[in-house]
């Protein structure tokens, strides 16, 4: 009886160590799937060449959601972008991470009152980190990586953790702002 | 032969962490190329590590397969693989046809996994792949039968032995038109920058590598570091006459590779059908030139 | 049954049987057509094994038969070929049109072949290749396309002219038309006369460049199990006469100072060489997965020309036993893709997809069998393969090396093409209900040939052992082989030790899967479309035009020999119209006239 | 020059020639502009297509909700002269029923079909002008007619996140250091380490 319990905490606790130890691993190698709907993206590109050099905290894009870490949201989302970024960030494997760019992620920036554009990210899928500013410049960019970083080291990047357990209420908002996630269109049948 | 079993997976392990370094270096020297800083010399094995510690996802049975597959004949092609004359699993039987049929195993194996996922663009990657395969490897093995009918042995540390008793007069300077060649089908067989079509992550997401994350990718990045450490080595023991202890082999090695990253780094891409008729135009009437000098007429400085 | 002669009547008369019980119980006739093709073939390997044939012959008359080591081996390899393609008959019978005679036909090919393979006079042979000719040629129409059969009697017709004419040089030559002695004596101006007859009857039915025309024609539109057999049977035939003309029949001519090889031989080779280029070029393009194999029959054929021509003994030895390894690996490809026709009555790859979720043993075996065909160990085809490089190399044939190799790397490319997109790919809603594991005699079949396909790419030494007693009954010398290692000109190679290294390989590989985090499964539409919404297979499925980029390289040029021939029909039905106007008119007196004129031509030198 | 506005000349007879014009409108010597009934448009299309306009640049509407009218507005193109002409037509805005003119430009296929999205047009002979294109699953009147809000449908649909009255950062002495450090780690990040 004693063993038992003493094993089972035992495997959490080595559980928690690797955890930690793939930790240091993921923080240090944030692959980057750039969903570029917005004007932010533009912010990329100095971040990745030589100016900011993304690479040396191990940064680097992926050209598939399965390969990818972190999901980049770099701007507004119409409700057409956001059903494929809803597909496309169910499909990335876990732990996964999503950084939103800019006020129109936060809270619909110029287009708050369109009738295309949705308003609060964080609404249909776990945001981890914002970065504010319309667009905001480069060292925000990567002051948001930064700070990915450092919440992922405090196990405060879960996300992805939060999107399985509140799953019924993303999908309600999900639902109640597209109506249906996944659509037929003539083009792809 | 249980020793040599182990000693074979010694080489394959030391092999894949070697060349896993010197990835990451030559991520550095090519970021000092342009200007960056550049990743810590160890990022490619963070990048490993951090893939086998994620949860990815599974289309089937064969994809799993073919992965398992594509990784055991890769590590079972490096185990044969002589790092010098004396660090070697198997000698005797290090047989050139060896590595180039038993890599096939494994590349039949990821391309069987990456067509077993579903994913079109994966088919067209490994399309690509096996005509960008078509188109380099003649070349190069007309160059190496010109080097195993020179050396008399097709065995790869009988022909590096072969350079260093000839006074080290290794086959680059004796076969001047043939290094050339294989100079060119090493780029095409390591997938650097002018015959890259089959990765192309702008244009089919890159190829074959479009379904995987998590492990099978973790496992397809170590299979793709031991083959760049097989085909590298390949190289160092037919044209620059093997190594006598393992730091020459490390140097040796270390020139080769940085050399063609640099020289893949200023280049752009070909398209898949300008790599075939690239390679059966230039490379492939030098190697049959090369061979008729060095095996009919018999000038070899 | 150690008679020759009994076991080709016993095997007739059961096809007559066969023929007879067809019409009371179609189930009975197919499994004794089973009984029969294992007897034989259970009979040839053991006596052949033994060495305890009997060859004399007492109720035919005319025919006589002698047993030597090679047509003991090329025996095996066929009677085993009959005897797995028969397991495959009881499920085809029904789609056949004349489904009554197709037993009748397959028994009496097997008969027949046996006479070809033991037979020691020439005539004899001849009346049995025709025999062979002339009874394989109605099992191709059986499934509907006569076209195909009329082109197969053509080139057929064309080698069995090529034979008759080359026996009855021998004949003129030494007297005789007994086989041994009438090669042992040829010489002078005949022989290069000879040799290209026997080559070109050889090439005929080997299917080689140029005549391989028929080739992908029959084995594409033949019913699906039986081009196994025409690939890994009867084209074997011509592998048999090849080695005769090119073993038996002295070197002639000059010879290739650079290669030590002659000419007559050096230009076998190159045609065996384009063999292998054309092969290979057609079968990238092929849709229809049959015709696919055929070509890469023809390609494995080019491999067997330019082994038998080099004429050592390391060269032969690849030679045969690529013969045997391509034969296993043929038949069990053709027999895999059969058993996906016999349920979607299709093998054209861009109507199919996905079959490995519901036929996975099916799938291993045609990856079993193109592993081998691919020349990939630890399969058959890489010994036979490694063999035939190590003789290319020492001689230092750089233009053949060229298509040696270049037919090794593009096999790669169209063995894939299938998997691809046959079995691989997304499980096309049209064969999702229906579709289900092939029955268990067929799978039988399959089982044992991936058996034998890796047996033989692992421990191929007892077989290497008995092709060496072919090669010394030849009078070369034999290659040297340990228990374990086969020992070539420039190297050793040892099948088993790569084997174990693969196994060991693969382990290790295992253990890192299995010991990392479980992976999620995903079904195989939700895969990565760029965000878009996709929901028809089809869509998402690459099969047509596999090899676009490369193919759009030759196109051009693929109908040059087809178009040769079309035209050399096209010229020879002119001139048989220029005839029939000039001879065959309404006045008989005039035909009379012609035909007088003609005999007295004829006759001139005689009368005077 | 002169042959540009001979040119426009040449339309504006042909126009005024075959058509009864509400109003005609020469732009500049590139554009001119007509106002036509409703039932002339596809006969002045098939006109101008034969006369050498052989493209349809555009194809939209204007609402005019005081009007009780959608105004329908199509733009072709000449190739050899580089002429843009705009025909303009109004219809009833209550049950907006326009015919298909495909059977001129096929190409007109998808403006009409965002035009029924967008402003609720109806064209029969177009065999697919009511099927989905660009909004999915729309649940509202058109988006583009005058009387839509917006503003409204975006408050009804989208969450907003509700900004705070009061922005002033509760302890100062608290956040002073992750300020200070956060804009060093900045400075660093722009010069990559080097002072």
């Amino acid at each position: 009886m004693n063993s038992t319990r003493f094993t089972e905490r035992n495997k959490e606790e080595i559980d928690r160590k690797w955890w930690e130890i793939g930790d240091y691993f993921r923080r240090n190698s944030l692959w980057m799937l750039m969903y570029c709907t917005g004007c932010c993206a533009i912010e990329l590109p100095p971040a990745m060449t030589s100016v900011y050099d993304m690479e040396r905290l191990g940064m680097g894009p992926m050209a598939t959601p399965r390969q990818a870490d972190v999901l980049l949201v770099t701007g507004y989302l119409s409700l057409k972008t956001l059903r494929r970024l809803i597909y496309t960030y169910e499909q990335m494997s876990e732990p996964k991470y999503v950084v939103g760019f800019g006020s129109c992620t936060i809270n619909g920036g110029i287009y708050h009152d369109s009738h295309a554009v949705i308003n609060r990210l964080d609404q249909y899928i776990p945001v981890d980190v914002y970065v504010a500013g319309c667009m905001p410049n480069t060292e925000s960019v990567m002051n948001g990586f930064v700070d990915l970083m450092d919440l992922m080291k405090s196990k405060k990047a879960d996300g992805w953790k939060r999107y399985h357990t509140n799953y019924e209420w993303y999908r309600e908002n999900q639902i109640a702002a597209l109506g249906e996630v996944k659509v037929h269109d003539e083009f792809h049948e | 032969m249980i020793i040599s079993l182990l000693i074979g997976l010694g080489v394959a392990l030391g092999g894949f962490t070697f060349q896993t370094a010197l990835g990451g270096v030559n991520r550095k020297i090519v970021a000092r190329l342009q200007k960056r800083v550049g990743p810590r010399w160890y990022q490619e094995f963070i990048d490993i590590f951090k893939l086998l510690s994620k949860r990815s996802v599974s289309h089937g049975w064969i994809f799993d397969f073919g992965v398992i597959m594509a990784l055991g004949g890769i590590i079972g092609t490096a185990m044969f693989m002589p790092v010098t004359s004396n660090i070697l699993a198997f000698p005797s039987f290090d047989n050139f046809f060896i590595f180039v049929y038993l890599l096939a195993v494994g590349m039949l194996g990821m391309a069987m996994s990456a067509s077993g996922s579903g994913n079109p663009l994966a088919s067209i990657g490994v399309m690509r792949a096996l005509t960008t395969m078509v188109a380099y490897e003649i070349p190069f093995m007309i160059v190496v039968l010109t080097i195993i009918k020179l050396a008399g042995t097709s065995s790869v540390s009988g022909i590096a032995e072969f350079q260093q008793m000839a006074g080290n007069n290794w086959f680059m300077i004796a076969l001047p038109l043939g290094f050339v060649v294989a100079v060119l089908s090493l780029m095409g067989m390591l997938g650097k920058k002018p015959f890259e079509t089959y990765i192309a992550p702008a244009e089919i997401a890159s190829g074959p590598m479009v379904e995987y994350g998590g492990k099978q990718l973790g496992m397809l990045f170590i299979m793709h570091e031991i083959t760049v450490f097989i085909e590298v080595s390949l190289f160092v023991h037919l044209f620059l006459g093997g190594a006598e202890n393992i730091w020459m082999f490390a140097i040796k090695y270390f020139l080769v590779y940085a050399g063609l990253n640099l020289v893949s780094n200023v280049n752009g891409r070909f398209k898949i059908d300008q790599v075939v008729v690239f390679f059966y135009k230039w490379p492939l009437a030098m190697a049959v030139v090369q061979a008729i000098i060095a095996i009919y007429l018999g000038w070899v400085i | 049954m150690a008679n020759i002669e009994l076991l080709i009547l016993i095997t007739l008369s059961l096809g007559l049987l066969s023929y007879v019980l067809y019409h009371f119980s179609p189930r009975l006739s197919s499994a004794l057509t089973i009984l029969g093709s294992f007897f034989v073939f259970g009979s040839v390997l053991y006596h052949g094994y033994i060495g305890s044939f009997d060859v004399s012959s007492t109720l035919l008359p005319y025919v006589s038969f002698s047993s030597s080591a090679l047509s003991i081996f090329f025996a095996v390899i066929i009677t085993f070929t009959y005897a797995m393609v028969s397991l495959f008959n009881p499920y085809f019978l029904k789609t056949h049109k004349a489904g009554n005679v197709h037993n009748l036909l397959f028994l009496s090919t097997l008969a027949f072949v046996l006479g070809v393979l033991f037979t020691n006079h020439f005539m004899t042979m001849f009346f049995f290749f025709e025999a062979v000719v002339w009874t394989s040629l109605f099992m191709i129409p059986l499934k509907g396309s006569k076209s195909a059969a009329i082109m197969y009697y053509r080139f057929s017709a064309f080698g069995s002219f090529a034979l008759l004419g080359a026996i009855f040089l021998l004949k003129a030559n030494s007297g005789t038309f007994l086989i041994t002695e009438s090669l042992a004596v040829v010489d002078g101006a005949h022989q290069l006369v000879i040799f290209i007859l026997l080559v070109v009857a050889g090439m005929a039915k080997l299917g080689a460049f140029p005549f391989h025309i028929w080739l992908p024609e029959v084995l594409g539109k033949a019913p699906d199990h039986t081009s196994a057999l025409f690939s890994g049977g009867l084209e074997k035939l011509g592998a048999f006469i090849i080695v005769f003309a090119l073993v038996r029949v002295a070197p002639v001519g000059a010879t290739f100072a650079a290669i030590d090889l002659a000419w007559s031989r050096y230009a076998v080779a190159i045609l065996g060489a384009l063999t292998i280029v054309f092969g290979t070029l057609m079968a990238i393009r092929q849709d229809d997965a049959k015709k696919l194999l055929a070509y890469s029959s023809m390609s494995n054929g080019g491999y067997m020309l330019v082994a038998f021509s080099l004429m050592n003994s390391i060269s032969v030895m690849g030679g045969l036993y690529h013969v045997l390894a391509h034969a296993l690996a043929s038949v069990a490809a053709f027999l895999a893709i059969a058993a996906v026709a016999r349920q979607t009555n299709t093998t054209k790859m861009s109507e199919l997809g996905g079959m490995i979720h519901k036929m996975p043993i099916t799938y291993m075996v045609y990856l079993i069998a193109i592993i081998s065909m691919a020349g990939i160990p630890p399969m058959g085809g890489f010994i036979s393969k490694w063999l035939i490089f190590q003789a290319v190399i020492n001689k230092g044939l750089i233009f053949v090396a060229v298509a040696v190799f270049f037919g090794s790397v593009g096999s790669f490319l169209y063995v894939f093409r299938p998997l691809a997109a046959l079995f691989l790919g997304q499980e096309l809603p049209q064969y999702k209900k229906t579709l289900k594991e092939a029955p268990s005699l067929m799978l039988l079949a399959m089982l044992i040939l991936s058996v034998l396909n890796i047996f033989t790419g692992v421990f191929p030494t007892p077989i290497l052992k008995v092709i060496n007693t072919v090669i010394v009954e030849m009078g070369m010398n034999e290659v040297v082989l340990t228990t374990f290692t086969i020992e070539g000109f420039n190297g050793l190679l040892h099948p088993g030790l790569i084997a174990l290294v693969f196994m060991v390989g693969v382990f290790v590989a295992f253990v890192i899967f299995i010991s990392l985090k479980k992976s999620k499964k995903v079904g195989l539409m939700d895969t990565y479309t760029a965000g878009n919404f996709i929901y028809t297979e089809e869509l998402m499925h690459y099969s047509v035009d596999f090899y676009a980029p490369l193919e759009r390289l030759y196109e051009k040029y693929i109908d040059i020999a087809r178009n040769v021939y079309r035209s050399l029909d096209h010229k020879i039905k002119e001139f048989a119209r220029l005839i029939k106007y000039f001879i065959f008119t309404y006045k008989p007196e005039i035909t009379a006239f012609w035909v007088v004129l003609i005999l007295i031509l004829f006759l001139w030198g005689d009368i005077a | 020059m002169t042959n540009s506005m001979s040119n426009v000349g040449r339309i504006n007879t042909l126009m005024g020639k075959n058509f009864s014009l509400i109003d005609a409108k020469i732009i500049d010597q590139y554009q001119v502009s007509y106002v036509l009934k409703k039932d002339d448009i596809h006969r002045a299309l098939s006109v101008l297509k034969s006369n050498g306009f052989r493209q349809l640049s555009y194809l939209s509407c204007v609402d005019w909700p005081n009007d009780h009218e959608i105004e329908m507005v199509y733009i072709v193109m000449n190739w050899d002269e580089a002429l843009h002409i705009q025909l303009h037509a109004r219809i009833d805005r209550d049950n907006p029923v326009m015919d298909s003119i495909l059977p001129i430009y096929p190409g007109a296929k998808y403006y009409e079909r965002e035009a029924h999205e967008f402003f609720g047009v109806a064209f029969p002979g177009n065999p697919d002008y009511d099927k989905q294109l660009i909004l999915e699953g729309w649940d509202d009147i058109p988006p583009m007619r005058k009387d839509f809000d917006p503003r409204a449908y975006s408050d009804k649909k989208f969450t907003k996140r509700d900004p705070k009255e009061n922005f002033e950062v509760t302890d100062k002495t608290s956040k002073r250091p992750r300020q200070e450090r956060r804009e060093e780690r900045a400075n660093n990040l722009r010069t990559g380490g080097k002072k």
